[in-house]
């Protein structure tokens, strides 16, 4: 699919799109359906198109595995942190109440940053199977010209 | 009225499809009854006022599951085997299907005291529901009484459901993480001697 | 006040190190944090267990909202021993597991390993701590999702599947429990344990709570292995990497124990089971479990599937007494649920070191190694000893809760399964014995091969279970003392 | 007795739905087909609990002013985790299924039992 260019500049058109939509659906959660989790599912999806489109290789140039392992770990560390942040504050775990001067102020904040959480490793996490089964397709390594095997 | 026949038509594709699945060979042909499966299953929960489940019912059953198991059939079988069929059942299917049947009774006998589809009256809608319905915007500042119930007051089962995606990634990692190694024949046959 | 944030500090600790643990780069760094989160988990459920081993009950309102509207960690004198078990045990697994996974697990997979391995504590952990039916399900799950992952690192390939019927089974586990759930949220309209147990009892004759029991009953009979829906366990226990199959077999199954009698106790009652042919089916089924698993331990050639069908027989002694519904009956399941713990660990122990050493877990290749290994043989001896239940050892102490609970029932046909399931103990305890100390040393001799014994850092933590096996055989205030105060809230009315 | 087909029959197809996923689980041996049948066991399980949460005549659970029956969103909240659960379980079995290939080169139960049997 690589050489197909009606194929490549749709997507170069679709992806912003659905970045774009993907952000929505991550901060309207509040008042429409949405919230974290759909928007970490559409946003992986925007970057499996683009490795769909461009190659898995090229896809990894833009999130590395590292990274998207560092991200995944990342988004359960801002949620679970809240709750400590919470806690620290005076109150009880995850009560965002007291993360502001009034508590539907501190509910707002409190949500929208572990739906940032959840966002985050949802997208990592998506993307992180998809490329674990995308590169399992690959033809084998011979081990020999490695150190360590997965089969010692 | 015709909320219940829209409701029955739904139900009844679906059910048509589970069970196409069971008699259907071609395991492309499966994964793609899946998908339709699991979008008729969407359409359902917007029937049913679910708004976010069928969002993501959408997103994660006829998207991620369904490309997840489309992989796994391209990894698993070769272009030789391009069927792709399952091999035909062995097994006396009498076991499973008692199974199945005691089961699948048991749940109907338990209905008999459920209150009615759709009963405004019913004992789920009265205890701790209506506490929400009423109190979430007043209290969190959020209209979307399922975001403030999600977030906010089961915020610990979110945690628990982002860790559970958390240790899937993990898991992933450790079990098909990184490009397939193989080792030469004869060492290969040595490491399972005990097998 | 603070108290309690400790009590959820403990589910939140291992939750937090998990991600720290899976970018940390491979080498010591992960397995140190890991230990670390382990011990301080210890300590806090040590001084958990203390604070309510009184009759207190500590109540903690996560996100500061009041049951039944937010979740609620309810801890009683039987959370806090379970939770006590499973951090006990991490906290010896982790120094054990130092040498064992560096020869069982590809260096580049050991900062996930750990972090694995702290999900699946986070989670039994978090099962442990919560007074929520649903928060439940989710805990299970991340420890259910990363025993999977675990289970499938074992070196031969019977692994995978072995963690594919795991995986199989524990989700139809985990599903008949959420119908159960389901059901009763619907006829109820809660989800907190303590909420339900108040509006539950106007509904017993209803045929949906009645349903709603027994899925959910099915569905944690899957999880902990009882006769006959155990097939998944063997395989699981036997081809997993060593340190995952001590933990998980110390562990895993105590803790659907725990959920069990939770349901059966609190949600439910015993005036509830009464009136179902549940118990009876219970007995049977324990029965046809003891019997049947011990004889097959005898004819096992591996020590870890030997191993692990006597914990499917252990597992029939532990339902045993929720089958029996009295207080002396319960007692007897939380004292051995805490014994069995504590004689698995250190057997699995043993013969981790013995795999250690040589390499494979089949009794064929342990012949002679007992008097090369002999701290190693005697552990073995001793948790041998502990497991048929012999005087002396912690063992002895939970058979006799479970004959006297038989004999107050004056069910003579469980009081001889018990002492047929301990002579059948007897013979595959004797068949490893054997082979390590009086199997012709032949082989080993010839070749001119001396086995070294288990370095110290798989000893250690073997000996200090060793030990506590014969402690608690003597001492029985912190086990039957606690359990006594644990078994008056779950059967209330009995004791007073 | 038409009432009670009417009140109860969302709960019946749906055990028809659950069950006929049960038994693909339990009695195919195919591996992919027998996730495949626990996602179907899995999804019933969610349209019974929406069945549960739902109304007659109330609307999305987003508040907005001039409705007041709105259908339960509890069940939606659970459900929701329950997803993201099941979706969860299907990655690690279907990475599980692509390591028992490479290893066995089979995905049928049967094919797989017969080489465990003859080693």
């Amino acid at each position: 699919m690589k050489h197909n260019l009606i194929l490549r500049v749709v997507s170069k058109f679709l992806i912003p799109l659905i970045f774009l939509f993907a952000l929505y659906v991550q901060f309207h959660g509040d008042f429409g359906p949405g919230g974290g989790f759909q928007a970490g599912v559409i946003f992986s999806a925007t970057i499996i198109l683009y490795a769909l489109v461009f190659g898995v290789d090229n896809a990894k140039k833009v999130i590395p595995a590292y990274v998207l392992r560092l991200l995944a770990s990342l988004g359960v560390l801002i949620y679970a942190g809240t709750g400590v942040v919470t806690m620290l504050l005076g109150g009880n775990f995850l009560e965002y109440g007291v993360l502001a001067s009034s508590q539907v102020a501190g509910q707002h904040l409190g949500i929208l940053v572990i739906e940032l959480g959840v966002g985050i490793t949802v997208m990592s996490v998506m993307l992180i199977i998809f490329f674990a089964f995308a590169e399992r397709g690959r033809p084998a390594l011979n081990v020999e010209s490695e150190s360590e095997s997965e089969l010692e | 009225m015709i909320d219940n026949i829209v409701d029955i038509t739904l139900l009844s594709l679906i059910a048509i499809h589970a069970i196409a699945i069971i008699r259907m060979r071609s395991l492309f042909a499966v994964v793609m009854l899946f998908s339709g499966f699991s979008f008729l299953s969407a359409l359902l929960f917007i029937v049913m006022d679910a708004a976010d489940v069928a969002f993501t019912e959408a997103a994660v059953g006829a998207g991620i599951s369904t490309v997840l198991m489309l992989a796994t059939l391209a990894l698993t079988y070769t272009s030789e085997e391009a069927d792709k069929e399952e091999k035909e059942p062995t097994h006396n299917p009498w076991l499973p299907l008692s199974v199945v049947v005691i089961t699948g009774g048991l749940l109907i006998y338990g209905t008999y005291n459920l209150p009615s589809f759709g009963d405004s009256n019913a004992p789920s809608q009265l205890h701790v529901a209506p506490y929400y319905l009423e109190r979430s915007l007043p209290e969190t500042g959020v209209p979307n009484v399922v975001t403030a119930v999600l977030a906010s007051y089961r915020g610990f089962d979110t945690l628990g459901e982002v860790t559970v995606i958390f240790t899937a990634g993990i898991a992933v990692l450790l079990i098909i993480g990184g490009r397939r190694r193989v080792k030469p024949q004869v060492e290969n046959r040595d490491s399972n001697r005990e097998t | 006040m603070i108290e309690s944030h400790l009590s959820l500090l403990m589910v939140v600790l291992p939750l937090l190190a998990a991600p720290i643990v899976a970018v940390l780069p491979n080498g010591r760094l992960p397995w140190a944090v890991s230990t670390l989160v382990s011990w301080s988990v210890f300590y806090l459920a040590a001084w958990q267990l203390m604070n309510v081993s009184t009759g207190h009950v500590i109540s903690y309102e996560l996100g500061g909202w009041a049951p039944p509207w937010g979740i609620e960690y309810r801890i009683d004198a039987v959370n806090a021993l379970v939770a006590l078990i499973v951090s006990g045990i991490a906290a010896l697994t982790l120094p054990y597991a130092l040498k064992s996974v560096t020869k069982e697990i590809p260096q580049q997979q050991h900062a996930l390993f750990y972090a694995a391995f702290m999900l699946c504590l986070t989670g039994l952990l978090g099962i442990a701590q919560t007074g929520d039916i649903f928060n439940l399900f989710v805990f299970l799950e991340i420890s259910s999702l990363s025993s999977y992952a675990l289970i499938s690192l074992g070196k031969k390939r019977q692994a995978l599947t072995a963690a594919y019927q795991y995986l199989i089974m524990g989700t139809i586990g985990a599903t008949f429990f959420i119908i159960g759930v389901g059901l009763l949220y619907a006829m109820t309209g809660t989800l907190n344990m303590a909420d339900l147990a108040q509006r539950l009892p106007e509904l017993y004759e209803h045929r949906t709570i009645h349903t709603a029991f027994a899925f959910i009953m099915v569905g944690f009979a899957l999880k902990l292995a009882l006769f006959p829906l155990h097939v998944w366990l063997p395989n699981a226990y036997t081809y997993a990497p060593m340190v995952v199959t001590i933990f998980l077999a110390a562990t895993a199954t105590k803790v659907a124990v725990y959920v069990m009698l939770r349901m059966v106790f609190t949600v439910f009652s015993v005036s509830f089971i009464e009136n179902t042919p549940v118990d009876e089916l219970f007995l049977l089924l324990c029965v046809m479990g003891i019997l049947g698993m011990s004889f097959y331990a005898i004819y096992q050639k591996d020590s870890k599937r030997l191993l692990a069908y006597s914990s499917v027989a252990q597992i029939g002694y532990m339902v045993l007494g929720i089958g029996l519904g009295s207080v002396l009956g319960v007692t007897a399941t939380l004292v051995h649920l805490f014994n069995h713990a504590l004689m698995k660990g250190a057997l699995f122990m043993a013969i981790g070191a013995l795999v250690y050493r040589v390499g494979s877990s089949r009794l064929e290749h342990f012949s002679g190694l007992g008097k090369q290994m002999p701290w190693t043989f005697a552990a073995i001896v001793i948790g041998g000893l502990s497991l048929i239940g012999v005087p002396g050892t912690a063992g002895f102490i939970s058979k006799w809760y479970l004959v006297l609970a038989a004999i107050e029932k004056q069910n003579w046909l469980i009081v001889a399964v018990i002492l047929i399931g301990s002579l059948l103990a007897v013979a595959y305890v004797w068949k490893i014995i054997e082979v390590l100390y009086f199997k012709a040393t032949d082989e080993l001799e010839q070749k001119n091969i001396t086995v070294k014994e288990a370095p110290l850092m798989l000893l250690i933590p073997m000996w200090v279970l060793v030990l506590a096996n014969v402690y608690f055989g003597f001492n029985t205030e912190l086990t039957v003392g606690t359990v006594e105060q644990a078994v008056k809230l779950l059967i209330p009315g009995v004791n007073e | 007795m038409m009432e009670i087909i009417l009140e109860h029959y969302n709960y019946w197809l749906g055990v028809i739905i659950m069950m006929a996923g049960f038994y693909t689980v339990i009695s195919r041996g195919n591996l992919v087909k027998k996730i495949v049948g626990l996602n179907i066991f899995q999804v019933s399980v969610f349209l019974f609990y929406i069945s549960i949460g739902n109304v007659k005549g109330g609307a999305v659970p987003i508040i907005e002013k001039g409705i007041t029956l709105y259908s339960n969103p509890l069940p939606h909240v659970l459900i929701l985790t329950a997803i993201v659960v099941g979706v969860a379980t299907t990655a690690l079995g279907l990475a599980l299924v692509v390591r028992i290939k490479e290893a066995y080169g089979t995905i049928e139960e049967d094919d797989i039992h017969n080489q465990d049997q003859s080693l």
